[in-house]
């Protein structure tokens, strides 16, 4: 988005400390087709897959998605239609999955779906988008092929001399992020790392937040050291139990392996890649009434089993 | 003889131009007052953001600095102080209140210093956060004490950018924040020409006479055809607000 | 310094995790004459008292001092003369006290010893240094004077067009910050607001950290979400209660109001400035045998009352 | 026959490459093992970095991916992803392990496409934080399968840097960080000549020859006039290694 349009864009936002929650559906109906979407977390972490669940039953088309290291639910998103394109510094299916046979159908026929930036290039496209600026100086990507394919401009500094590039900011339409806990109002913490979270949320014009658990702004006021996210970077505040499953959120719950692994391997055996994605997406994500019937489908041992492993706090 | 002194009249000026839902930066003294007066008054869901690192705070005793502990206390959040500036930058902070040593018919405040900065007669604490607030806030409103060796032709040193030169001087140098949208002092209400960017008495506040404003002030004052009459405070606002500073620390009678 | 130097320096750095806790007088025995030192905390807050305290009783001479808002601290260091230069956005005696007199018998006579940058600009200037950048783009300070006599740089930013302001990454010898908290190693955890000292302990070559409290490790890696400087940042750390005073250290104590009243008044009727300085000098810097003398000049009374007030946590 | 197996002699040669006091960013698998074990056998204050946002973690479960919550448990801070980059870029990691689809003999490396981007014959994963390695860690160890289709003359993508054209055109282009210093591989340690930053053959391991060495690189292999051979992973090395992946799910016989 354009760096003044994306400023425009804040200045006229209500920023008024209020009750934002809302359901899944509503939050997600802010979303429009092509939309530039960031999505929170890394890799299995924190990935605010609700959001990208109902982002796919609601037929979206054509989003661009960023996500820093995007897995399986870039498959998700590329066969249902959703993701036009996907900006991001790695896509596959996991370490253990190998390459995304999926990212790969996509990107070999037509490789604009996959705009690839170093992990460090991408974030700090956020960071300058958070911080208000146009563009940011690094060493990154310096004589890479990246530097090429991006089209990236070198930048003498005038005080130093030294030869940089310059990293275009990015100001999403919408921001989608998942936290431990939030407020009515939208304050989030999160734990153990934020991932890039925190300056999607403020690079982006709009920002969706589920959270496992809303608490009081007493409780949030009691620790204002650990809320990353203010609300007045937030516009819809969603209660989502386990809403990154199948993969983790730090604290309470590991991925489900098993569930990963039975998509995996499926993927990796089957013939035909695009049709068995597309049974995975009937059966998980169009068949459902709502989140707690996906939820049903991996079932109350997968959940006690996952957060067995993963819980580190007392609740 | 009026039932309230200059001090609580500019502050519950300074209320009523703030709007709820509105993020506001406020520095100590008459500024905070008038942002949770307005709290309390018509803006429930105003917030108030100081630069050292808070996020609407419970101000339950004023602060002597807004860089305080004190003023911090049940935040919502407490960032870096360099997180906080850039929330101006990124365009989230709808108002910032500023003063000065000396504040031109552009708008634009010194805080540095009387003289020249070669040779200074008097050199003043410098900037702090006064120019980012100048150069990136969605508006900045000046709430000032009115008087002629404050209210100058030309700043000597220009710390904090209103509209530089005037005309389009502002928008042509690249910056975004919206400039001083108002001057409130204890005389009225003044407001910046749309063409030439030049500060015009809007409105007096009940009891003054235009001549008495072009006397306090040092460069010919421009008035606005319709020059208007503030409407007196109320006796629910000034209750409101001498609850606030009972030990009437900031709203004495007098200058400010 | 130099930008390649600066990085240089962190490069050769030994990054180990070992014990480096020290005393007060050898960690400020890291500090050189004419080094640049950037001063945590802002104002009144969190102020590493104790570190500025030895550096005068260490007649250490014409230091490049770096902190974001300076108050009284600056009258001491200029009169000591281990102020060589104040680079800052903001000097006064504080809010109640007016506008410093000893600043201004410094800075009237040599206007270079009060270098100013608005307070984003010097937060940046930090920010860059701490990112390992030689110059960061903004839009503040553009059409000021402090552009002008800071010499500032325009730059075009050439994917947006637009105008902006380059402010020089600046990389301090040493950073001297105070935390409520850490460990032996030096991983530090401040509550309130943490003000530039995240960005200056990155940005400089040296860290000296006093700290309220030494913690066990296991602590920290209990809350790791609450460390804000990694021990690999940090140099020496210094056990050091009380280690702001008379300024405050959030959530512990508060100001000792009536204290800094009792300079501000005494400098507002000195007649002899300077000299009343010098006094103030000799007997809380220079007299006291060690930094617990020093307390005890403030009483137990102070300790206590401004603890009372200032605590937030049950200790 | 040896008593250990490709995998178990690649991750030996890693951890005696690295140094007591060092920050390390070392991603699942192979490196991961090595830094472990460094730390247990002479570098107890060697710390690892994930980019995820996991500093000096205890391990006590081998992660799938460095970037899960597991690989970060008890870390003494858990900052955000960009924090952890940026410190690559300030000069704090000194060592960042890669690998990579094809490695060229000036140490570049390709983990994008086979083929042109424009009609890639294979897809890859891509950078992750692979180039910002490559770009600005003090050094860089690859660790590598020795096979010729990844030992090639030019890499058909340049993800990350190594030496570029070779001769000083890493530092004209005013790259930082150190650049590939070793890689590692299941049949020796290969080093740059100073000055074409050349891949240069400076140790085999035992049992294996130059011939070999050749034979399995696909490009013109340059071998050190000293050629050493290197000592063999020590009963004690071997058993601590072992402890580390019980299961054996890195440290499998074959490729790896």
């Amino acid at each position: 988005m354009d760096y003044r349009k994306a400023r425009q864009e804040i200045v006229e936002k209500n920023k008024g400390i209020r009750d934002k929650r809302t359901t899944l559906e509503e939050a997600v109906g802010m979303i429009k087709d092509k939309d530039h979407v960031a999505v929170g977390g890394l890799q299995y972490t924190r990935t605010p897959m609700g959001v990208l669940w109902e982002i796919i039953r609601q037929k979206k088309k054509e989003i661009t998605f960023y996500k820093p290291l995007m897995s399986f639910e870039g498959d998700w998103l590329f066969v249902s239609g959703a993701m036009g394109k996907a900006v991001t510094s790695w896509f596959s299916g996991g370490v253990t999955w190998g390459v995304s046979k999926i990212m790969r159908t996509f990107a070999e026929r037509d490789p604009d779906t996959f705009e690839e930036w170093s992990l460090l290039g991408l974030s700090l496209r956020f960071k300058a988008g958070a911080m208000g600026i146009p563009c940011i100086p690094t060493k990154t990507m310096l004589g890479s092929d990246l530097e090429k394919i991006r089209g990236l401009k070198r930048f003498t500094c005038p005080y130093s001399g030294e030869e940089m590039l310059l990293i275009p900011a990015v100001n999403p339409d919408v921001a989608i992020i998942h936290s431990q806990i939030a407020d009515k109002y939208g304050n989030a913490q999160i734990f153990g790392p934020p991932c890039l979270d925190i300056e999607t949320a403020k690079a982006a014009s709009k920002v969706i937040l589920t959270t496992e658990q809303i608490v009081d702004n007493e409780h949030i006021r009691d620790a204002p050291n650990s809320t990353n996210i203010p609300f007045f970077c937030v516009d819809a505040v969603v209660e989502l139990p386990f809403g990154c499953y199948p993969h983790e959120c730090y604290g309470r719950y590991e991925p489900a392996y098993e569930k990963l692994g039975e998509y995996g391997q499926g993927l990796l055996k089957a013939e035909d890649k695009i049709g068995f994605v597309r049974e995975y997406l009937d059966k998980y994500f169009y068949q459902p009434a709502d989140f707690e019937e996906y939820l049903e489908l991996f079932g109350v041992r997968s959940l006690l089993e996952t957060t067995r492993r993963g819980r580190i706090w007392p609740q | 003889m009026s039932n309230y002194n200059p001090a609580e009249l500019t502050v519950i000026m300074g209320s009523r131009a703030l709007q709820d839902g509105q993020l506001v930066f406020a520095g100590a003294g008459l500024p905070l007052l008038s942002a949770i007066h307005a709290q309390k008054m018509h803006a429930p869901s105003l917030s108030i953001l100081f630069e050292v690192g808070g996020v609407a705070p419970r101000i339950t005793s004023l602060p002597r600095s807004t860089n305080e502990a004190r003023s911090v206390r049940r935040s919502v959040a407490t960032p870096a102080t360099i997180d906080m500036m850039l929330y101006l930058q990124r365009g989230f902070v709808d108002v910032g209140f500023l003063g000065g040593a000396q504040i031109d018919r552009h708008g634009n405040i010194n805080s540095s210093c009387i003289g020249t900065l070669e040779k200074p007669k008097v050199r003043l604490p410098g900037s702090g956060g006064a120019n980012d607030i100048a150069s990136s806030a969605n508006r900045v409103f000046i709430i000032s004490y009115h008087e002629k060796r404050r209210f100058v032709e030309k700043v000597d040193f220009l710390t904090s950018p209103g509209f530089l030169e005037g005309g389009q001087a502002r928008e042509k140098t690249g910056l975004m924040g919206g400039g001083v949208e108002k001057v409130i002092t204890n005389l009225g209400i003044l407001e910046f020409d749309k063409k030439t960017r030049s500060m015009t008495l809007t409105a007096v506040h009940p009891g003054i006479t235009e001549d008495e404003v072009r006397e306090k002030t040092g460069f010919e004052l421009l008035v606005a055809e319709d020059l208007k009459t503030t409407t007196p405070p109320s006796d629910e606002e000034l209750h409101s607000l001498r609850a606030l500073d009972p030990e009437k620390r900031y709203l004495k009678a007098g200058d400010f």
